[in-house]
């Protein structure tokens, strides 16, 4: 199968490295200039929610990163099938960037999601609610895969065997995501965001929206920045790492 | 300003939320940082290593 | 198919000449079902209620227990290089391993999940429903626990993470396995649950082999 | 290079981590060829011999067999190629007939195995569990099942280990008629003499 030429270059690690140079900076400063805009937004001139009062608030952060640790899971999962089907190392390596950030922002998410429970339900853990339940399987889904990649020395054999696990996972996260939340219907309990999420008037909405690009931006950042830590980690003994290595860059 | 970080008594909930999420992202960027130090500082050291002797195995017919 | 027949009839073999080994589960799983009312109330109402669930979990966790003995004992003495290498498909031989230890581990289970439902009170009516489903769920779980023993048979000590590899997925047939049996219970019919539970075990039976084929030829590298 | 060489080893290198066990190694193997491999222990033999059978990635270059890499080959082709390893591939509890049927029926023999245990000597222990067998007796049926299967290419991981001077007298006298019938044979080996003959490739690692 005749691969494009772009797909090469994303294969060749110091093409990819000096990529990631050029656009980290844009990516990081955006994205921490719209997640200050979208809190102060969020937190200071949005009215507050009739129903929830001023706790809906966390809605700006909670589906937020919750949709990241899921998006991460998605690319890890992606990436890992291009490296073991193609034998593309750096796939690998976007792989092995993606686990800890996706594991990081849905261990953030269940800690929002449960103190945003808190005075909805009266319960820090609510074990009805389907978004939890499927955050806390998704967690465990990266916990396992960190461990099993931690579990091997050989990098290459490491590098295959959890694109395994990681492409089974993905196949089994929708069937997750839906039976959990099949099982919810049957036991009829609230959901932080019912189908519709609370009625959102416009200026609610607006800092709802620039939160989830200011996430994105964020994560992006932080997946270049640790694929490049990890491109210089695995082509150590590579002429243009020394370089980079001895012009000692920051 | 103090009703401001009252928010109408769910303050606590609120904050240690977006608490928790701010330190989660500088966990994060510390962890990327502390990770692209320790690969520099090995490649460094690979660079000063010398050049690993040449292993070609030798392959001759038998007469 | 002479191949799936060999080592299918290969591994029945060496697990009944080891056939104290296939106790192992069974045990376990007694054990953790008579814990129960220990740690609950022996009430017969609060049993009733919560039985479903602890014969559920109790027998995923006990089927954790036969792993070593799909791909681990076959790699110690080098029968599993000789699969991989022979001429016969792996996704085939990986079929017939998952066959016979669904049919060694899982079946007796499942004959003893309702001798323990009966001592848990719950109504007769439901135990047909509840083996139906365990049936049902049986070869999904036979190919969760072949991947997860596929994936560490590289390692030496991997024994220890496959649980944690492996119970995340189970979630689905947790929850279409306790529904399936609640509404049999409450006299209502299973079926929707049950299907679920068939899908699963399609989807898992067609995919499963592939990935446990591939994780078996990394892990051996 | 023969143009019917049917096994071809290129800029074949393996490293494990910074260290190198080899690298740009070339060869051709064709029919009636014996490939013999020596070297110290930790040279890479082993690995180089599950590179060969595709059980094992090289770090760069690659080993076609018949023109299709060797660790993509169809289920069919693998019938072209045994390898017999440390591991003598016997379950301990099954008896050395069991193993050996079990064998034949996943490589599609349906060859008597009883004349191969004659000339193995095995004939009285075909009965007995793998478990009581010496570690002599378990290579033979490791031969045994090597003979069995037929296959063109023959990758040997020091099969002469635990044999006593007659077994090691069989196995080079099998291995060279195999060649001469028109097989190829790879041998790691600490004792090259034994096996060696005129046109015989030596493969030295360091």
């Amino acid at each position: 199968m005749k691969l494009p030429r772009w797909f090469h270059q994303l294969g060749s690690p110091p093409y990819v490295y000096r990529l990631a140079e050029r656009l980290s900076p844009w990516l990081g400063g955006l994205g921490c200039g719209l997640l200050a805009v979208g809190t102060v937004w969020g937190l200071v001139i949005a009215p507050p929610d009739y129903q929830q009062d001023e706790v809906y608030r966390i809605i700006y952060i909670h589906p937020q990163t919750a949709y990241v640790g899921m998006m991460a899971y998605v690319i890890m999962a992606v990436a890992a099938g291009v490296g073991f089907v193609w034998r593309v190392k750096l796939a690998h390596a976007a792989a092995v960037s993606a686990a800890p950030i996706g594991a990081w922002f849905t261990f953030c998410a269940l800690c929002t999601g449960a103190i945003w429970g808190k005075p909805t339900w009266g319960t820090y853990w609510q074990w009805g609610d389907p978004r939890i339940m499927f955050e806390a399987l998704l967690l465990f889904l990266f916990l396992g895969y960190l461990a099993l990649r931690g579990a091997f020395d050989d990098r290459d054999k490491a590098d295959r065997v959890t694109a395994i696990l990681a492409v089974v996972g993905v196949v089994n996260v929708p069937i997750v995501h839906y039976s959990v939340e099949w099982w919810n219907s049957l036991h009829q309990t609230s959901t932080l965001l019912s189908e519709g999420g609370p009625a959102m008037t416009s200026d609610m909405l607006i800092p709802f929206l620039i939160m989830f690009a200011g996430f994105t931006l964020a994560f992006s950042w932080l997946l270049l920045r640790r694929l490049q830590a990890e491109i210089i980690e695995r082509e150590g003994n590579a002429r243009w790492i020394r370089e980079l290595a001895v012009e000692g860059a920051p | 300003m103090t009703e401001f970080l009252q928010m109408g008594g769910d303050g606590a909930y609120v904050w240690s939320a977006y608490g928790i999420t701010l330190a989660v992202l500088i966990i994060n960027v510390w962890l990327v940082r502390a990770k692209r130090r320790a690969a520099l500082r090995r490649a460094l050291e690979l660079s000063t290593q010398t050049e690993l002797p040449r292993k070609q195995p030798t392959v001759r017919r038998l007469q | 198919m002479s191949a799936f027949h060999a080592v299918f009839a290969r591994d029945l073999r060496v697990a009944f000449r080891r056939w104290s080994e296939l106790a192992h589960p069974l045990i376990f799983f007694l054990i953790v079902v008579a814990l129960f009312p220990l740690a609950l109330s022996p009430t017969t109402q609060q049993l009733r209620e919560v039985g479903t669930g602890v014969l559920w979990v109790a027998a995923l966790l006990s089927s954790l227990l036969s792993l070593d003995g799909l791909f681990r004992s076959d790699a110690d003495d080098g029968s599993l290089e000789q699969l991989l290498l022979s001429p016969a498909p792996m996704t085939i031989t990986v079929l017939a391993k998952v066959a016979a230890h669904a049919l060694v581990t899982l079946l007796p289970l499942i004959c003893l999940v309702p001798v323990t439902a009966w001592s848990y009170n719950m109504p007769s009516a439901a135990l047909p429903t509840m083996a139906l489903a365990l049936l049902l769920a049986a070869p999904t779980l036979s190919v969760f626990i072949a991947l997860g023993a596929a994936l560490t048979v590289g390692l030496r000590r991997g024994g220890s993470i496959v649980g944690l590899l492996v119970l995340p997925l189970t979630g689905p047939l947790l929850i279409f396995g306790t529904r399936a049996t609640d509404l049999s219970i409450n006299g209502e019919p299973p079926t929707a649950p049950l299907l679920f539970l068939a899908a699963l075990a399609v989807l898992a039976v067609s995919l499963g082999p592939v990935a446990i084929a591939a994780a078996v030829k990394v892990g051996l590298e | 290079m023969t143009d019917g060489a049917l096994l071809r080893g290129r800029e074949l290198a393996v490293w494990r981590g910074e260290h190198c066990l080899f690298e740009q190694l070339h060869f051709d193997l064709g029919p009636e060829q014996l490939a013999l491999l020596v070297g110290p222990n930790g040279s890479g033999k082993t690995t180089l011999l599950r590179i060969l059978a595709g059980l094992a990635l090289p770090t760069s270059g690659g080993v076609t067999w018949k023109g299709i890499a060797v660790h993509e080959l169809a289920p069919e082709d693998r019938a072209d190629v045994a390898y017999r390893g440390h591991l003598e591939a016997l379950k301990r509890d099954l008896t050395v007939a069991e193993n050996l049927a079990f064998h034949a029926s996943l490589w599609g023999r349906k060859t008597k195995f009883d004349a191969i245990l004659a000339e193995l000597k095995l004939d009285k222990a075909a009965h007995m569990r793998a478990r009581n067998l010496s570690a002599g007796q378990r290579r033979r049926v490791s031969l045994a099942m090597l003979r069995l299967s037929g296959a063109k290419l023959w990758l040997l991981d020091e099969p002469t280990t635990n044999l006593d001077s007659e077994g090691r007298a069989l196995l080079v006298a099998w291995t060279r008629e195999h060649v001469a019938g028109g097989g190829i044979a790879v041998v790691a080996t600490h004792q090259p003499d034994e096996f060696a003959t005129r046109g015989a490739l030596m493969i030295e690692l360091q």
